[in-house]
């Protein structure tokens, strides 16, 4: 199981970079969305893979019932899914002000500010 | 205490709201701001007495104990740290009057300071991974914005390759976070130091896997902290915002970054540091020497402080990088000589947080009155604004390495310690270095200060001149209210260097850190044991 | 988008959506869901509102205007969290007051975690707006 | 008293969503169908809604029937070779009829067989619907207008 | 107390499961395939139903009730993704 | 002493309103601060004279070792009389100079703070307060060279000055942190005691190099000697401050101070012996090879320069009569040197001031216009020419005294002296004599006698040069015997006396003289015959200077060129080259073999039917993730990106975390509409960068994904005890919840989510900013979409 | 009696189940091979929908429970009401943008009724003379 959802992160982080060293803002920011996703995943997967139950106290219990899974890396990844989004929303307007503004979306034509 | 900890976050943070819920009334908004800056100064203050008189401090947030809750500590370095943010968000809120226009503020500028500082500030104070992960996130966002704030197509342009690769950044500390979690099943800094002690002792064939987690760190750190080779988004886009946010850039970004790995590697990562500090020293030394060659090659006011942060950042590490020398020298001159080290990155850090925002305000005055931070379109300034010309003069001295200002004393302090620890190549190149700074500031000097005014230039224009004085006192006073503070960094060298070393030991033996955490016991068969009888 | 079949839809979507991303909100201490999830919910709802009719359509079901929302939302997620600290505990620490409720045995706790959750909602509600807006009416 | 009808069905809805349903939780979803139901009070319209129990029950059981009957139908096309059918867009003059009704006519004929609605014309009069096999479009308007709107009006009205 | 030799519906549901996961594959290619973004749509919305459906069966698998939670979302929250997309394409269509 | 230094500093900071307030007295009000300081230190004079050493302490940076401490010997005091007073002359002298110059407050200003540091540099006894001094007369000398900031000259000359003088600095400060660690102590007054002990030291050939370093440089050695002559932009007080007693002198005096402490070895004595000697006599070549005045001066300042540099290397001889004649003869010299070039620069200044002419060969019979000057011009150039009774005569023979008494290379050391002298003669001939005899010349201006306050000082200045001449011992003996004792670092007797009876060093001296005048008679023919050697100056040490300065700037270029490229895909390929190197190497130590082989024994039919469903999903996200890279059309990466969204959600699902999978679709779906909702501007897709290209950025984030399952698979692979069994069972009990993520949430990690809704408020804050404030040209541009320049439009 | 009741709710579900993830198949298969947009959308929106639906009846059959009954009923009622309607949006953009029928198609009476810009779908000649 982990060696599957390892490889998965594997492929997402390489596709994410991959994209990212594009000339093209959308891909770009597609590579993000990407790395993103491969940085919640592996939080999830190296906590580890310990149940397939929620962590939820049942009804009329104090403490969960049997296994279930751990809910750390769970809260964790909702907080960076929820920053992931407001990040990536952001970036997202921020590439299509920077092509309303330079007229292109060719990554090599915007490095006025560098040279 | 309860209070005066939390305060740094939750002071920005309340003001930040009841800025918001003003959003249409600006002016409201300045006064505001202000007031929380002074505010924000006088808990920095309190918080750092409190600090020096009684030791590190902390709190579990929630009530919950460390591991579990989250903890907040505030040691010397961290509480000296808020207050010199606070000092100079204070002087960038004045100067933000004037300097930042209209159409700006209206669009949510000093709430969005406010809550850089929140991020600055809450990265400083907090002792949990991933909570620091959130401050940096927090910062890191309201830093997009704010340099993004208005529009302009070099914003864009800057604000690109800034927030790509600072994003890289985060993706690489969530995934270490992700790890670190993983194999050591904590998230809390001071029992993260517990346990990397614990393995060291117990299961030493898993310290490798604590220095790959360095590794990532380092990276993720080293990013925000634009160290080499990962600074290309600081040169990019420092100088494309309204100098004032220049400022607080400089200030603070790259600030927070060093925190952290000085943190992380005086705390946690300290198993192997004849590795992972031997590679942070070599960077240091490439990072000086290339950000100080990036700056002699530009030609623009901004573009030259900013490459230049690239260089500072490398004198900031040195003092971690040093530590290196623990691992092969064990006598008491060797110690002493790391915490001089460590005390002298504190130094580095604090005097680069005023001097090189004060060089980007200046540069805003210049450009508002010149009309452009283009060297050969500038002149006269030495002669139509001594005062002006002398504070420039305070900090680029200052930012060069002259004595007797601050910059002198973090240089010597970091060079003496390299010299104890027979680091002699980094101190070659520290010294080299400043030279070089020297030179790019002189650069500055002699072509905005010194020739003559250019002919094209607006300065010529009266109703140009009208409009670029109005108010520029606002603009003035912070940076003469900082120049007074370099001057008196020199003055008081000696108080302050016993500070910075106590803070240096705090650094250096954490268990004054790990003590002052509310550890809390729990023992995990408990809860099970009730259930397995109902 | 001018299609009536959609409005119609949205028409009767709309309550159905809005009202579970409150029982989201509202329940997920308890079970899955919680401020962000009906925040989220919440927003998807005004967001069909603003693709199917218009976006000052959509803006007039709210009535409040996000950027106050917005601070609002935020204001009280921190405050709940400074009640704990008023109380003499460490901020964000859970501070409740207990209603007995007739006919059910255990009393209501009004928590200072529901306050921050409802926080968390309208943040995360008005927030998602904004950018939507915004960006449909570039 | 339509109102009243939509609040305690809010109401009810919201007992029922959370796991046991109880009193207490039937008040709660009262008060918040109630706001709900005030706060959209632009939004909700008049509407007609006496309801026929028999004729909705008839009118399920047939819609179940013919949803099956289309699954089965389409899993043949999917199976043999696409050449067996003649698809083609027909439009299919409406009755007058409410927004809701013609948006729900329009969904059952995309569950039910053969068909499925594309759009409705601005004006309302014309529901284009794709058809999988027409042999005769004209027979094909007549079987929808019998078979689906006739029924589906009786069970609305 | 009569019991089977086996627990069939935990069998039933892994077999539905890969079913599902099968056609998902499927609809998968469809999505790469296009040729239409309106035929990509169509997968990815048929691919948002195949999820609820996964979550259903999920739900039985593991004989957990609140699962089904995320089904209700799926179902509700899909929909409006689908419509995105719908005015896109209707919005790049105008001249 | 203390008292001394801070006057001058604080007179420095008032002079530009002194200067407002006092107008044409401004001079003659700011010179009593230096006098002032005169008399505070000439106070000491006779204890020093006795032999004691006043030591005084005030406290700075204690725990750094670094003191506000003075050391008063006869060097030092030396030093500072001679910095104080002619620096009170100076400042009179210049408050007429500069007359009407609206700079002049800033003028004074910086020039009280160069004599301030230098005041502190020679006072201090702790070697980093000194450093400081040091420094603080580079940056004051800097701004002082660059008076006349206007001309680019200036400006070039001035940062010369700044770089050479500032780079021998740092050496310096390096050298002299190592001194001082190594001598265990930062006092000067305790380092001059520790010989042994650094000599023996590791760090002795360091030390020396660096001190070397730093000395050489700022005193102007051969072959650093270059920014001096260009440092002459500097307004004629200054230069006659600067070359006569001052800044220059710095290295020479550091040398001195230091040669008890670190001389009596090979490499300091033979170091200082050459480099002082080859300076000696290049300055005073080139000093005869220029016709301007200032530029005469100025390397005849480097060749004294180099004598004294010589001089100190010779008092470490073996021999212990030469010795002690070396270390006379540097204090005379140094007494001597400055008061006749302090004399012969004002002198200079005063005749360009009246005449507005520099060079020297359109100069002549000015006596008769300025006679008081003409007297000050001639007492000082017959001290330098070395003519009895003069005190500069003294210091001639004395250094000839001491070459002709050692034994090891007499004659080459001799005759280096003696040509040294003969030269002298040629340059005191040109600046005091030239100019004033003859026929008068016709110049810009008509000459007048200056002002007092112009005549003044050179005309004292000259006198003392004789009087000291006259009255060796009651007036110079004072003086002159603490300091030989401070630079041999053992109490001398010195007996001063002009007449040594007729021997060798006076017969040379004699030669030198008469050689002297005929070759200043003959000077326009020899200058013919030189002509073409000037073409050396090109291969000189200067060339050296703009090699590297423009090498190091074109390096920087280069180096920026390559590195800040602006090519953002270039700056994420060197970030994720870098952590795949730094993190990769570290996974590359470890055995990872136990990890492969745990995989290996897992058998693929058994492995594939439990888990086919999570294969499936994983296979959904790759071919979603193939999808999103391949896809050529955008809108069709999004979908694909929306299915890797959904696979990962199911992730969740699969994996007990419905909190995450509802989340997950959520966002998933809301940013599908915003892409939706932003790419229906954006134009169609992608330029396709070139093959090399790509498959290099392939091979680099495959690499980066295989680290990562890696790690993930290292991570997985340990047992380790999580923090998280406390939460599940205080969730209920403490949080009053049964969703343990969402206590963890609102209760036990609170923190982290009112972090993340911060977040989120500054992101919606930012996303509105950037769509609704636009720049003003660009919302006007929309709101006229006639006058677009039609770029936008090009979707 | 109750092991029957039992044994016959497992056979149900196992039913139910079966049945769903072999209509889901179809339709994953039908929307891969039907040759043109409209024809796949037939697919997807019938046999999707159904095959969910008939999931989701197992799972209320598995627990039964008031609460599961509610809640899936709910799902399927979303399902329902929101698949017709989003193939209706989809295959109406994709008609005004440009999508053609498959080539054997019968007959197009929808052809040319929307307008170019507005997107007005005109009722063509069932269209009212009164305005
Ligand atoms: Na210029
Ligand atoms: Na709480």
């Amino acid at each position: 199981m982990e060696l599957i959802l390892a490889i998965v992160i594997g492929a997402l982080y390489a596709a994410g970079l991959y994209l990212m060293m594009r000339r093209n803002l959308v891909k770009l920011i597609i590579g993000l969305v990407l790395l993103s996703q491969a940085a919640n995943l592996l939080i999830f997967t190296a906590a580890g893979l310990r149940s397939p139950n929620a962590p939820l106290i049942p009804p009329g219990e104090k403490y969960p019932v049997g296994d279930f899974a751990d809910p750390l890396p769970q809260a964790l990844i909702l907080t960076a899914i929820v920053i992931g989004f407001g990040v990536i929303a952001f970036t997202l307007v921020l590439f299509h002000r920077a092509y309303q503004s330079t007229g292109t979306d060719d990554l090599d034509q915007m490095k006025a500010t560098d040279t | 205490m309860n209070w005066l900890i939390i305060s740094p976050i939750l002071l920005p943070l309340v003001l930040a709201c009841i800025m918001l819920l003003l959003w249409r009334h600006p002016v409201w908004q300045r006064w505001t701001a202000l007031g929380g800056m002074v505010a924000l100064v006088g808990c920095g203050a309190g918080l750092f007495g409190v600090v020096y008189v009684h030791g590190v401090q902390s709190e579990q947030l929630a009530g919950y104990g460390a591991p579990f809750g989250i903890t907040f500590v505030a040691d010397l370095f961290s509480s000296i740290m808020v207050l010199a943010s606070a000092i100079l968000g204070t002087a960038v809120t004045v100067y933000s009057m004037t300097n930042i226009e209209n159409r700006r503020e209206s669009f949510g500028y000093y709430p969005l300071l406010h809550l850089l500082l929140l991020g600055v500030c809450g990265a400083f104070l907090t002792g949990d991974v991933f909570n620091l992960f959130v401050f940096f996130e927090i910062m890191l966002m309201a830093s997009f914005v704010l340099l993004t704030l208005g529009g302009e197509r070099g914003q864009m342009e800057g604000a690109i390759k800034y927030v790509t690769l600072n994003l890289i950044s985060s993706a690489i500390f969530l995934a270490a976070v992700g790890i670190l979690y993983g194999m050591t099943g904590t998230l809390n800094m001071a029992d993260l130091s517990n346990q990397v002690v614990w393995i060291a002792e117990n299961r030493p064939e898993e310290l490798p896997l604590l220095t790959i987690l360095a590794m990532m760190f380092l990276i993720a750190f080293g990013v925000k902290a634009a160290m080499f080779p990962l600074f290309f988004w600081l040169p990019a886009s420092y100088h494309t915002p309204p100098p004032a946010v220049s400022a607080i850039f400089a200030a603070l970004l790259t600030k927070v970054g060093v925190y952290s790995m000085a943190r992380f590697f005086t705390l946690i990562f300290t198993h192997d540091v004849g590795t992972t500090h031997m590679i942070i020293l070599v960077l240091a030394g490439f990072g000086m020497i290339c950000g100080v060659l990036g700056a002699a090659a530009q030609n623009e006011f901004r573009r030259i402080l900013a490459f230049h942060s690239v260089s500072q950042i490398g004198y900031m590490l040195m003092g971690i990088g040093l530590i290196v020398m623990l691992a092969h020298r064990d006598d008491e001159i060797a110690h002493h000589a790391v915490q001089m080290g460590l005390a002298g990155t504190i130094i580095f850090v604090v005097h680069h947080l005023f001097v090189k925002p004060n060089l980007f305000l200046v540069s805003g005055v210049v450009e508002r009155i010149g009309g452009t931070g283009e060297l050969k379109k500038l002149g006269g300034f030495y002669k139509t604004e001594p005062l002006l010309a002398i504070m420039f003069l305070i900090s680029a001295l200052s930012l060069a390495g002259i004595p007797p200002l601050s910059g002198f004393w973090a240089k010597y302090i970091l060079v003496l310690a390299g010299l104890q620890l027979e680091q002699y190549f980094i101190v070659f190149i520290a010294l080299l270095t400043g030279l070089l700074t020297l030179y790019s500031m002189v650069k500055i000097w002699a072509a905005a200060f010194w020739t003559d005014v250019p002919d094209d230039s607006p300065v010529h224009n009266a109703a140009h001149m009208a409009h670029a004085k109005h108010g520029i006192r606002r603009m003035i006073y912070p940076i003469a209210v900082i120049a007074v503070i370099i001057v008196l960094f020199g003055v008081f060298a000696g108080p302050i260097f016993d500070v910075a070393m106590e803070a240096a030991a705090q650094m250096l033996d954490p268990s004054a850190y790990i003590e002052a955490v509310q550890f809390e016991e729990f023992s995990p068969t408990l809860g099970r044991g009730e259930e397995a009888d109902s | 988008m001018s299609s009536l079949i959609l409005r119609t839809a949205i028409r009767y979507l709309f309550p159905i959506i809005v009202l579970f991303s409150i029982f989201l909100l509202l329940r997920g201490h308890d079970e899955p869901g919680g401020g962000f999830i009906g925040g989220l919910l919440g927003a998807t709802a005004f967001a069909l509102f603003a693709i199917g009719y218009s976006v000052e359509t959509s803006r007039r079901m709210l009535r409040f205007e996000l950027h106050q929302l917005m601070g609002f939302g935020l204001l009280m997620a921190t405050l709940s969290g400074v009640v704990g600290l008023i109380l003499g505990e460490p901020f964000l620490s859970s501070a409740w007051i207990e209603i007995p409720i007739p006919g059910r045995p255990e009393p209501f706790k009004l928590a200072t975690y529901l306050f921050f959750d409802i926080g968390v909602y309208l943040v995360v509600l008005s927030i998602t707006l904004m950018i939507v807006y915004a960006l449909a009416e570039e | 008293m339509k109102m009243f009808v939509a609040n305690l069905l809010l109401a009810v809805v919201w007992s029922l969503m959370s796991e046991r349903g109880t009193m207490f939780q039937l008040g709660v979803g009262f008060v918040f169908g109630y706001i709900l139901l005030w706060y959209l009070q632009p939004l909700i319209g008049h509407s007609g809604y006496f309801t026929k129990v028999l004729q909705i029950a008839r009118f399920l059981i047939f819609f179940i029937k013919e949803l099956i009957v289309a699954n089965l139908r389409v899993a043949w096309h999917v199976i043999t070779p696409a050449s067996f059918f003649k698809p083609g867009i027909i439009a299919v003059p409406l009755e007058e009829m409410s927004d809701l009704e013609a948006t729900l006519l329009a969904n059952v004929l995309t569950l039910t067989p053969g068909s499925f609605s594309v759009d409705l014309s601005t004006d309302r009069r014309v529901l284009y619907v794709h058809v999988m096999d027409v042999d005769d479009p004209d027979k094909v308007r007549r079987e929808i207008k019998e078979q689906y709107e006739k029924q589906l009006l009786e069970v609305m009205r | 107390m009569f019991t089977l030799a086996f627990e069939i519906v935990p069998i039933a549901s892994l077999i539905t499961l890969n079913m599902l996961a099968v056609a998902m594959l499927i609809a998968m290619v469809r999505l790469l395939r296009g040729p239409s973004l309106a035929d990509r749509v169509v997968a990815l919305d048929l691919i948002a139903a195949l999820a609820v459906g996964v979550i259903t069966v999920y739900s039985i698998y593991t004989n957990q009730t609140m699962l089904l939670r995320a089904g209700i979302v799926v179902a509700l929250v899909v929909f409006v993704g689908t419509v995105a997309f719908a005015m896109y394409l209707e919005k790049r269509a105008k001249p | 002493m203390l008292i001394a230094v801070l006057l001058l500093f604080a007179l420095a900071l008032a002079a530009p309103l002194i200067d407002r307030a006092a107008g044409r007295w401004t001079g003659a009000v700011l010179a009593l601060g230096p006098l002032a300081a005169f008399l505070i230190i000439a106070r000491w004079l006779p204890d020093v004279a006795a032999g004691e050493t006043i030591t005084q302490v005030h406290a700075w940076a204690d725990a750094l070792d670094i003191r506000l401490s003075f050391y008063l010997d006869g060097l030092s005091l030396m030093f500072a009389l001679l910095i104080s007073g002619i620096g009170t002359l100076i400042v009179f002298y210049a408050g007429t100079y500069l007359e009407g110059d609206p700079r002049r407050g800033r003028f004074y200003a910086w020039l009280l703070i160069f004599m301030a540091s230098m005041l502190g540099l020679v006072l201090a006894d702790n070697i980093i307060s000194m450093f400081i001094f040091w420094e603080l007369t580079s940056v004051s000398s800097y701004f002082l060279i660059g008076y006349d900031h206007h001309r680019e000259s200036a400006r070039k000359s001035a940062l010369q000055a700044m770089l050479v003088t500032g780079g021998g600095g740092l050496a310096l400060l390096a050298g002299l942190i190592m001194l001082g660690v190594a001598a265990g102590s930062m006092e000067v007054s305790q380092i001059i005691n520790e010989g042994e002990v650094l000599r023996e030291h590791a760090w002795y050939l360091p030390i020396v190099i660096l001190v070397f370093a730093g000395c050489f440089t700022k005193s102007a050695q051969f072959p650093f000697h270059f920014w001096l002559p260009n440092a002459m932009e500097a307004p004629t007080p200054v230069s006659a401050y600067l070359h006569s007693s001052t800044m220059v002198k710095a290295g020479v005096y550091l040398l001195a101070r230091l040669n008890p402490a670190l001389g009596a070895t090979d490499v300091w004595l033979y170091t200082l012996v050459i480099f002082g000697g080859v300076t000696m006599l290049v300055g005073a070549y080139l000093a005869i090879r220029q016709v301007y005045l200032k530029k005469i001066l100025a390397y005849s300042t480097v060749s004294a320069l180099g004598v004294l540099v010589f001089l100190t290397g010779l008092s470490n001889v073996d021999s212990p009569e030469a010795a002690q004649y070396a270390g006379k003869a540097f204090a005379v010299f140094l007494l001597a040197h400055a008061l006749y070039k302090a004399t012969l620069f004002l002198v200079a200044g005063t005749i360009t001031h009246e005449t507005g002419e520099k060079d020297v060969t359109k100069l002549g019979g000015l006596r008769r216009k300025m006679p008081l000057t003409a007297l000050a011009a001639a007492l000082a150039g017959a001290s330098m020419a070395g003519l009895p009774p003069f005190f500069g005569f003294l210091g001639k023979e004395l250094l000839l005294d001491t070459t002709v008494k050692n034994p090891d290379w007499m004659l080459p050391l001799t005759i280096a002296a003696g040509v040294a002298g003969f030269l002298f003669v040629i340059v005191a001939l040109l600046i005091a004599v030239k100019p004033f005899w003859g026929a008068l010349k016709e110049t810009a201006q008509h000459p007048h006698e200056a002002p007092f306050a112009m005549w003044f000082g050179p005309a004292l200045l000259g006198s003392l040069s004789l009087l000291f001449g006259l009255f060796l011992n009651p007036l110079a003996r004072p003086i002159i015997e603490p300091t030989a004792s401070a630079v041999m670092g053992v109490p001398q007797e010195v007996k001063l006396a002009l007449w040594h009876g007729i021997n060798l060093p006076l017969m040379i001296s004699v030669a030198a003289v008469v050689l002297g005048i005929l070759a200043f008679l003959g000077l326009p023919i020899i200058s013919r015959i030189l002509k073409p050697f000037d073409a050396l100056n090109r291969i000189g040490p200067e060339r050296g200077y703009y090699a590297l300065f423009n090498g190091t700037l074109k390096l920087a270029s280069f180096q920026t060129r390559l590195l800040q490229s602006g090519y953002l895909r270039v700056y994420l390929f060197i970030t994720i080259t870098m952590s795949v190197g730094l993190i990769g190497w570290q996974i590359l130590q470890l055995d990872v073999l136990p990890i492969v082989d745990q995989f290996r024994e897992i058998e693929v039919v058994p492995f594939v039917i439990e888990n086919l469903y999570t294969l499936i999903v994983a296979a959904l996200i790759l071919i979603g993730t193939f999808g999103a890279v391949h896809s050529r059309s955008r809108l069709s990466a999004i979908a694909s990106l929306g299915v890797v969204g959904y696979g990962v959600a199911l992730i969740y699902i699969i994996h007990g975390a419905p909190d995450l999978a509802i989340t997950q679709f959520l966002i998933e779906t809301l940013t599908v509409i915003l892409f939706v909702l932003v790419f229906y501007h954006l134009p169609q897709f992608p330029r396709i960068s070139s093959v090399p290209a790509r498959v290099r950025d392939l091979v680099v984030s495959v690499a980066a994904g295989v680290m990562m399952t890696v790690l993930v698979l290292i991570a997985t692979n340990l047992e380790t005890e999580k923090i998280s069994d406390y939460f599940a069972e205080n969730s209920y009990e403490l949080g009053q919840g049964r969703n343990i993520v969402n206590v963890i949430l609102v209760d036990f990690r609170s923190m982290d989510t009112l972090g993340e809704i911060v977040v989120l408020v500054i992101a919606a804050v930012g996303v509105l900013a950037l769509l609704k404030l636009k720049p003003p040209r660009e919302q006007e541009r929309k709101n006229n979409p006639h006058e677009a320049d039609g770029r936008e439009e090009a979707s | 009696m109750e092991e029957i009741i039992n044994w016959t709710f497992q056979v149900v579900v196992v039913f139910l189940l079966l049945a769903g993830g072999i209509f889901s198949l179809i339709a994953g298969v039908g929307i891969f091979r039907m040759p043109d947009l409209f024809t796949r959308m037939q697919a997807a929106a019938k046999t999707g929908t159904l095959g969910v639906g008939m999931l989701l009846i197992a799972l209320v059959v598995q627990f039964w429970e008031v609460g599961i009954f509610i809640r899936a009923a709910l799902v399927i009622l979303f399902l329902f009401l929101t698949a017709p309607i989003a193939a209706h949006l989809i295959a109406r953009a994709g008609y005004i943008s440009g999508e053609r029928l498959w080539r054997k198609s019968v007959c197009d009476e929808m052809k040319g009724q929307y307008d170019q810009v507005t997107h007005a779908l005109s009722s063509g000649k069932w269209k009212q003379d009164d305005p």
